[in-house]
């Protein structure tokens, strides 16, 4: 909200504008070369990222709401779902293209956030929660039902996006995936409407009596973030070459909120900070201890635990707090940019 | 001129009552003090104006224009704002922040150049006592009413709701809280204000409404309505006699 | 002395708000305590109630330390703190939460005492006995709320603002409640906004500002402070 | 020595945790008995969890290839996972023998392309259309020697809704619809619902004289056919699957009594030894289905890796894959009871077959089974069959 | 005077009558009769028993939302206790009934693995509510309901992945608990042991409504659901009654677990079903309302047999989801309201 002082150089401009600071930027530079450099250019460890990039981008997306407006959106990975499968369907039958199917994929999610957004209008947190929740149930639902459509828990088969049978090209895909979603969610939350949001999260009435329209504000939040859902939803159809129901269920939508929340609500940079060393670590377990199964998911589990009792603010909150404050003035700038927003 | 008007509003809570057609209006450049009893229904009265509980039935009328039904967004754009009975501003905002949104949202788009100034300006106007990047959960009631008063303010009303403004301070601050009052009065802004601290309605309104039971038993100007039996009897008590008007009262 | 502060502190979180408070109160005495807003008035009677955790100090009650005791041990003690929010029982009826106030007491025959002892006090509670708590109007709530207060027959009694937000009628009718309460032998330590009013009705008083205690002594004197009048009166 | 590296694809945690635990306790079983040593090659084992998800399965076999450097790979449990998995194997020419995954669509995708398939060696459970025929001929049968005489000619279907339940459940639908039977309705249910009792008031409302269906978790089949009897109903059922899990019976009890299923049984001597060694060693006792076509799948690897071997004289994807190709896809290759085969009579691919073995009486072959006291008896076919099928 | 008391409480009768919980109780009840005589006596006997052990499951649900505020994610993984607890305790006697048939453990064996059940349920609430919730109330009360809650959706995976790691993923299930011929009822067959777990059910759900209503301690529960500094100031002991309830509400759904053992056989995700069905029916009868919950349940039994009869097996996650999507959009609070202050008020 503050005025940038003049003499900041046209870099400094640049990277301010696509809400990165030097570290966000380095960050994203070493995940760029990470997949040439050995030991992560084996395949497997790729697959890993592209999980991490995909789980980092729900994360960005989900948090658009859980984290602005203060509404979770329960529901989530069955909207996802439906991005998927509208993708996945639109290529079997009409032979779209997956990028144009992905595009579609979040079209419908985006219509499903709209008449979300609109029925949820009335209610108020928890009861929001659960009214997703259970439109994510249904959904998952009729996925399951609708035989002849989406071939039910028998699996859809789709076509991958590249013919490749490497990964990276779907890992460099995911990543311009995730970086694009930040910047758009960081870019609306830096308009008025970041300002709405925040206001609507807080105190409905207030703002209302401030003279900000909560039905536009908050089932805009909740387009947008169902529609980048949706477009995930069909990366993920066009990635893994097979749709189930399961990808719907109500775990799948705890997995992005785990990360989420572990990385901070609100920030938006935070989930996908953590996601990297999260999904890395839990891969890591569960592919070295295979004599004791669920071994991974009992750590992720007191993970949670942990983080929810002693941060509830998460990571980005300890960043915030502990590492963002430096003396030095080159550290500043490297931490907080010259302008002082954002990542 | 009458900027707000009601015909024969009534709201109702399922069974009850809380609202009966209640007629009454505002001139401009008033001080009109709602008063009644507690549960009365004078907050419901004001959230039906305001269009924050649409009405049962009856209607509104803001500056001439049938408002009934409209959501508060609307109407504060047409200049309606109004403060708590139980302020909760934006809690995680800080006092700045939390001005500058009704600034940006409150004002038509453009009419204000730089949202912060406008906001430091309307903290500086209510005598905001506390710094501005103090995170608005961290206040006390009566600094939050305090607070929501620059709010409301920052939005650049024309017509002003006040519920309880004041309870909860000293005589001493009570003396202040009229003088901004009246200053807010001064800049052109029509006020209907609850209360239910006598010696401030007595020093402040000209014209009184009272309400019981959610049905208006008396309105006119305030030595009238004081002084109606009907009033003492359900709401004044002995205590009416304690508050006569001051005679410092400014012009 | 029936209850002894000493060099309390006191706050929530880092935020420190009572700084070396020291009182007394004794028994069958009626003590008021005023301030400014935000002086730290309702923190010190929490602090004594047990609901916000001291920083430092001393608090005896009876020669006991009750510094640091939860809520419920304090409130065991015989401490019935009537607080600005009433905090009632909502989805209860009038009558049960007369009867959560006496849930220290285990003697069906005593309570039952406290109960006509209470319904004597306040005849419009007998009328409203099986009405929710949450249903009643504001005035009502207050007396519900010090007729729970006096339930288990405390040995001091702490009131908050009794006359906020309510109607001029109801006021007086509190008021004169707690008068007759005192006049009954309950010790009471009254926190009101309305300071004339206070300093009239009660014996002694301390004012508080900043979290500190500036001056003491007979409330009629208080009323004539200079000082007083300066910082609540305006004159 | 040279080692082998051989992944084993099952689903080891997750809702069918306890097929995992059949397929490890029968593949370390098979061996041991060679001690992991085929020629001079040492076989090493690396279990991949497929943690009945293909997403995940799908990341885990990549990881299995070039983490672990897998050079082939066998079993498997669930037909979504087939379907995934057999892309991964694809794309990195791993053989993978004998995944289980009965699945038209895995066929299908198969015959769509048969070269890049091919590492998608050998399936160790046919499509259901092949097997399920014998619960209708094996009812009709009866019905025309007199001993069965239902009320009605009315059948109910019933499944998990799954590739797998639903596949069964429509060639039953045929089957019996050819036949002349009314179906009267058909479910689906969820793979974990336990809870049947709207169901079968339902069925009995309609008084349906034969319930036909599967379900491939115990809990769900056990609890159906036990409420079966709670509810009063008369009817034949036919529960295909009740037997794979190897202690249904302490679930299901003698509500099972008359129950139809398909299931090889542990008719030979080192069948049974076999499965009370499992018993000695893991503590339950293994399903013959489960468990005894993972062990035969085992040692019919180990006999291609021994051919591989003998024919190449090195061990590694190419060569392996080769003889899947030249050997098995032709039906040179077999593993039948002389070898050592404890559940089928003989398992056998010819070009028309694959990637399914050949259904045949002297192939592969599930007989009809009747359940008393937890134990089945065969009575279907006739010259396999030692008791006579008996209506209730 | 007797005839104007008569007259209050036949208005009162009305008045509840012509309120949405009367309409939609009156409703439910034409809807079961109806479709009862349309299909047979079966449906209204299966929506009875369903509903009564669905009654368990979502009362316990609905005291730890009404009473500590925390929307329980783990709920089903207490239940999943249950049934551990009682496959290991009942596995042995019914082996020894299975030789000495005459024992009075035939009868009574279930009954005592029931009450093992229960007991071991309730330490496991004590160990969560001290080891994790207690832990969170210390540091902050902030986002208590968000917080909470996924403490819980923590606390569920734990669960799940310590039973899987610990006693394997197999299913540990028995053939029944009483043996001997099913009651028959209307022309429908009732096996004894759903008739005895509904019994069981009814005893556990009045016990309790006394419990809550009429004793001391009942009373004190919920006193501090409707506010805990209140509690406080009375005397009411806070720590000892969350953790009390937190108790009584694991044991609630570790006897629901242990008395459905029969249907639902251990295994570690078991609990995932029951907790979405008493989320149905909490959301139904209004967040945190228990006696709602009670009659809850049997309408989302009723839906259930009802999707089964007249849709189809498997529609009944997709109906009963729609159901209360209908039901939040126009009375998000819940048929019979709802009594929880945090999530009515933030
Ligand atoms: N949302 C609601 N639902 C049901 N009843 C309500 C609601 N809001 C207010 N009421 C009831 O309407 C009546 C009028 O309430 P209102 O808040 O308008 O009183 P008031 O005059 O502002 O009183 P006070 O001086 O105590 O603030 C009260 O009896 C109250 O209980
Ligand atoms: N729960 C809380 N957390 C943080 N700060 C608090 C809290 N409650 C009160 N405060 C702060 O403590 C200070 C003293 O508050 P307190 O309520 O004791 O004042 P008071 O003298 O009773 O004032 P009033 O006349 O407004 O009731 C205030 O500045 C307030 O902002
Ligand atoms: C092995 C089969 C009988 C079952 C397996 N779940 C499948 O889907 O094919
Ligand atoms: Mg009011
Ligand atoms: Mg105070």
């Amino acid at each position: 909200m503050d005025n940038t002082t003049p003499s900041v150089n046209p870099f400094d401009r640049l990277l301010d504008l696509l809400c990165f600071t030097p570290l966000g930027l380095l960050a994203l530079l070493v995940l760029v070369v990470l997949p040439l450099v050995p030991p992560f250019n084996q395949e497997y460890l790729v697959r890993w990222l592209v999980s991490a990039a995909f789980i980092a981008s729900l994360a960005i997306a989900f948090d658009f709401t859980a984290g602005l407006i203060n509404i979770v959106n329960f529901g989530y990975c069955a909207i996802m779902g439906l991005g998927g499968y509208t993708s996945a369907i639109l290529a079997e039958r009409i032979g779209l293209s997956p990028w144009l199917g992905m595009l579609a994929g979040g079209v419908t999610a985006a219509v499903l956030g709209l008449i979300i957004g609109m029925i949820t209008l009335r209610l108020r947190g928890i009861f929001a929660a659960c009214l997703a929740w259970f439109f994510g149930l249904a959904l998952m639902g009729l996925a399951t039902k609708m035989v002849w459509l989406t071939r039910g828990p028998l699996g859809m088969r789709v076509d991958r996006l590249f013919e490749t049978q490497s990964n990276v090209p779907y890992y460099y895909l995911c990543l311009a995936l995730m970086v694009g979603i930040y910047i758009i969610c960081k870019w609306v939350t830096r308009t008025r409407m970041g300002v709405a949001f925040k206001a609507i999260g807080q105190n409905m009435e207030a703002a209302r009596t401030s003279g900000i329209n909560p039905v536009f504000y908050r089932v805009s939040n909740f387009v947008l973030s169902c529609a980048l859902g949706g477009v995930l939803g069909g990366f993920y159809a066009h990635y893994y070459g097979i749709l189930t129901p399961d990808m719907m269920h109500t775990s799948k939508t705890v997995e992005v909120l785990a990360v989420a929340y572990i990385g901070g609500r609100g920030s938006l940079w935070g989930g996908a900070a953590i996601a990297f060393p999260f999904i890395f670590a839990m891969e890591l377990v569960r592919s070295s201890l295979t004599n004791l199964p669920g071994l991974n998911l009992l750590l992720y589990g007191l993970l949670l635990i942990v983080v929810m009792i002693y941060y509830p603010g998460g990571f980005a909150q300890f960043f915030d707090t502990y590492v963002r404050k430096p003396k030095n003035r080159m550290m500043d700038y490297f931490l907080n940019g010259a302008c002082g927003s954002a990542k | 001129m009458i900027v707000l008007e009601t015909k024969e509003l009534t709201k109702q809570f399922g069974g009850l009552t809380a609202v009966n057609a209640v007629s009454m209006h505002i001139n401009e450049g008033d001080i009109v003090g709602l008063i009644g009893p507690n549960g009365a229904g004078k907050t419901t009265l004001v959230n039906a104006m305001a269009g924050l509980n649409p009405p049962t039935s009856g209607q509104v009328f803001i500056f001439g224009e049938n408002t009934t039904g409209k959501t508060p967004e609307k109407m504060c754009r047409r200049g309606l704002s109004r403060t708590f009975q139980i302020p909760v501003p934006f809690p995680k905002m800080t006092v700045l922040e939390n001005v500058m949104t009704a600034t940006i949202f409150g004002n038509r788009p453009g009419t204000i150049r730089d949202p912060a100034a406008h906001s430091r300006q309307m903290l500086e106007f209510v005598d905001f006592p506390i710094a501005e990047d103090t995170i608005s959960e961290q206040l006390n009631t009566v600094q939050l009413k305090r607070l929501d008063l620059a709010r409301a303010l920052a939005s650049g009303p024309k017509l002003l709701f006040l519920d309880e403004l004041a309870s909860g301070l000293s005589e001493g601050e009570l003396k202040d809280m009229i003088t901004l009052i009246f200053k807010i009065r001064d800049q052109g802004i029509t006020i209907l204000m609850i209360e239910h601290i006598m010696q401030l309605i007595m020093n402040l309104c000209n014209r009184l409404v009272c309400i019981q039971f959610g049905t208006k038993i008396a309105e006119g100007t305030t030595e009238e309505v004081a002084n109606d039996p009907a009033v003492t009897k359900a709401y004044l008590g002995d205590a009416a006699l304690d508050c006569a008007p001051d005679a410092q009262q400014p012009a | 002395m029936l209850l002894e502060v000493k060099r309390l502190n006191a706050g929530y979180g880092f935020l420190q708000i009572l700084r070396d408070v020291s009182l007394t109160v004794d028994t069958g005495e009626y003590v008021c305590l005023v301030g400014p807003n935000g002086a730290g008035k309702s923190t010190t009677l929490k602090t004594i109630a047990g609901l916000v955790t001291p920083m430092g100090g001393e608090i005896r009650f009876d020669g006991e330390n009750i510094g640091g005791l939860p809520g419920n041990q304090v409130a065991r003690r015989g401490i019935s703190l009537v607080s600005e929010a009433m905090n009632l029982f909502v989805n209860m009826t009038v009558q049960e939460n007369l009867a959560m106030g006496a849930y220290t007491i285990r003697d069906k025959k005593a309570q039952k005492d406290r109960l006509d002892f209470v319904y004597d006090l306040f005849p419009r509670l007998v009328e409203r006995r099986n009405q929710l708590a949450g249903t009643m109007s504001g005035g009502e709530r207050k007396m519900l709320a010090i007729g729970r207060g006096l339930m288990p027959n405390p040995k001091l009694l702490l009131v908050d603002e009794p006359s906020f937000g309510l109607a001029p009628l109801l006021t007086e009718n509190v008021f004169q409640s707690l008068d007759t309460l005192v006049s009954q032998g309950v010790t009471i330590m009254l926190v009101e906004q309305n300071v004339t009013k206070t300093l009239a009705v009660t014996d002694r008083g301390y004012v508080l500002e900043n979290g500190r205690i500036e001056l003491s002594g007979k409330s009629s004197d208080l009323a004539c402070d200079a000082h007083v009048r300066k910082v609540f009166l305006g004159v | 020595a040279k080692t082998l590296k051989v992944g084993v694809l099952g689903p080891f945690t997750g809702p069918s945790a306890k097929n995992g635990a059949e397929f490890k306790a029968s593949v370390e079983m098979a061996l041991d008995k060679i001690d992991y040593t085929v020629g001079d090659y040492k076989l090493e084992i690396v279990w991949i969890d497929s943690q009945s998800d293909p997403a995940k399965a799908a990341s885990a076999y990549a990881e299995a290839v070039e983490r672990k450097g897998i050079d082939c790979a066998m079993q498997n449990w669930h037909s979504s996972v087939a379907v995934a998995a057999m892309d991964v194997a694809a794309q990195y020419k791993i053989p993978h023998w004998f995944g289980f995954g009965a699945t038209e669509v895995v066929n299908e995708k198969w015959k769509a392309d048969p070269e890049k398939y091919s590492y998608w060696g050998g399936k160790g459970w046919p499509i259901p259309a092949k097997m399920a025929l014998g619960y209708v001929e094996c009812l009709e049968n009866a019905i025309a020697d007199g001993s069965y005489k239902p009320k009605s000619k009315s059948v109910a279907i019933y499944g998990e809704d799954t590739d797998w339940g639903r596949s069964l459940g429509g060639a039953l639908k045929g089957f019996f619809a050819d036949k002349g039977w009314e179906i009267v309705s058909e479910d689906y249910f969820a793979l974990t619902q336990t809870d049947f009792y709207p169901l079968l008031g339902k069925y009995k409302k309609k008084n349906v004289a034969v319930l036909a269906g599967t379900s491939t978790a115990a809990p769900t089949m056990t609890a159906f056919v036990k409420q079966a009897g709670e509810v009063g109903l008369r009817s034949v059922i036919i529960a295909d699957g009740l037997g794979w899990m190897g202690d249904w019976y302490k679930m299901a009890g003698p509500a099972s009594n008359g129950v139809l299923d398909m299931i090889p049984q542990l008719t030979t001597k080192e069948a049974q030894k076999w499965a009370t060694d499992i018993k000695a060693k893991y503590g339950f006792y293994p399903s013959p289905s489960a468990g005894g076509l993972c062990y035969d799948g085992t040692n019919m690897f180990i006999k291609i890796l021994k051919r591989t071997l003998e024919k190449y004289g090195k061990l590694d994807k190419v060569t392996i894959h080769k003889t899947f190709v030249e050997e098995i896809h032709t039906g040179k290759l077999t593993f039948g009871k002389a070898d050592g085969a404890l559940i089928m009579n003989e398992y056998r691919y010819n070009a028309d077959s694959v990637p399914d073995p050949v259904v045949a009486k002297d192939g592969y072959y599930f007989p009809v089974i009747q359940y008393t006291n937890g134990k089945g008896d065969i009575v279907f076919p006739d010259d396999w069959k030692v008791k006579p099928f008996m209506a209730k | 005077m007797v005839e104007q008391v008569e007259k209050r409480i036949w208005e009162r009768v009305l008045k509840w009558c012509r309120s949405l919980a009367g309409l939609t109780v009156i409703a439910t009840v034409v809807i079961a009769l109806l479709a009862t005589l349309d299909r047979g006596g079966y449906v209204l006997v299966n929506t009875v028993v369903t509903g009564g052990m669905t009654a368990l499951v979502a009362m316990g649900l609905a005291l730890t939302l009404g009473v500590l505020n925390i929307p329980m994610f783990a709920h089903g993984e207490y239940f999943m206790i249950g049934t551990l607890v009682a496959y290991y305790v009942f596995t042995p006697i019914s082996e020894y009934v299975s030789t000495h048939p005459e024992s009075l453990l035939a009868f009574w064996g279930p009954l005592v693995t029931i009450v093992a059940a229960m007991i071991i349920g309730a330490l496991a609430g004590v160990a969560s509510e001290l080891l994790v919730f207690r832990q969170l109330r210390k540091r902050s009360r902030e986002n208590w309901v968000m917080n909470s809650f996924l403490l819980t959706v923590g606390l569920s995976v734990v669960l799940i992945n310590a039973h899987q790691l610990f006693f394997g993923a197999d299913f540990k299930g028995i053939v029944g608990y009483w043996s001997g011929m099913p009651f028959s009822i209307m022309d429908v067959y009732i096996s004894k042991d759903r008739g005895i777990a509904f019994i069981l059910a009814a005893v556990v759900v009045a016990a309790f409504w006394f419990f809550m209503t009429y004793t001391r301690t009942g009373r004190a529960i919920r006193a501090v659901s409707q506010d805990e500094t209140g509690a406080l100031m009375v005397g009411i002991g806070l720590n000892g009654i969350l953790l009390l309830t937190m108790s009584l509400s694991c044991a609630l759904a570790a006897i629901a677990g242990a008395g459905l053992l029969f249907m639902y056989p251990s295994y570690p995700s078991v609990g995932l079903e029951p907790l979405y069905m008493a989320w149905f029916v909490v959301i139904l009868a209004g967040l945190g309302n228990v006696l709602g919950a009670v009659m809850g349940a049997f309408m989302v039994a009723l839906l259930k047999v009802l999707t089964v009869e007249y849709i189809g097996s498997g529609w009944d996650f997709v109906v009963p989801s729609a159901l209360i999507i209908v039901i939040l959009i126009f009375k998000p609070s819940g048929i019979f309201g709802s009594e929880v202050r945090g999530v009515l008020d933030k």
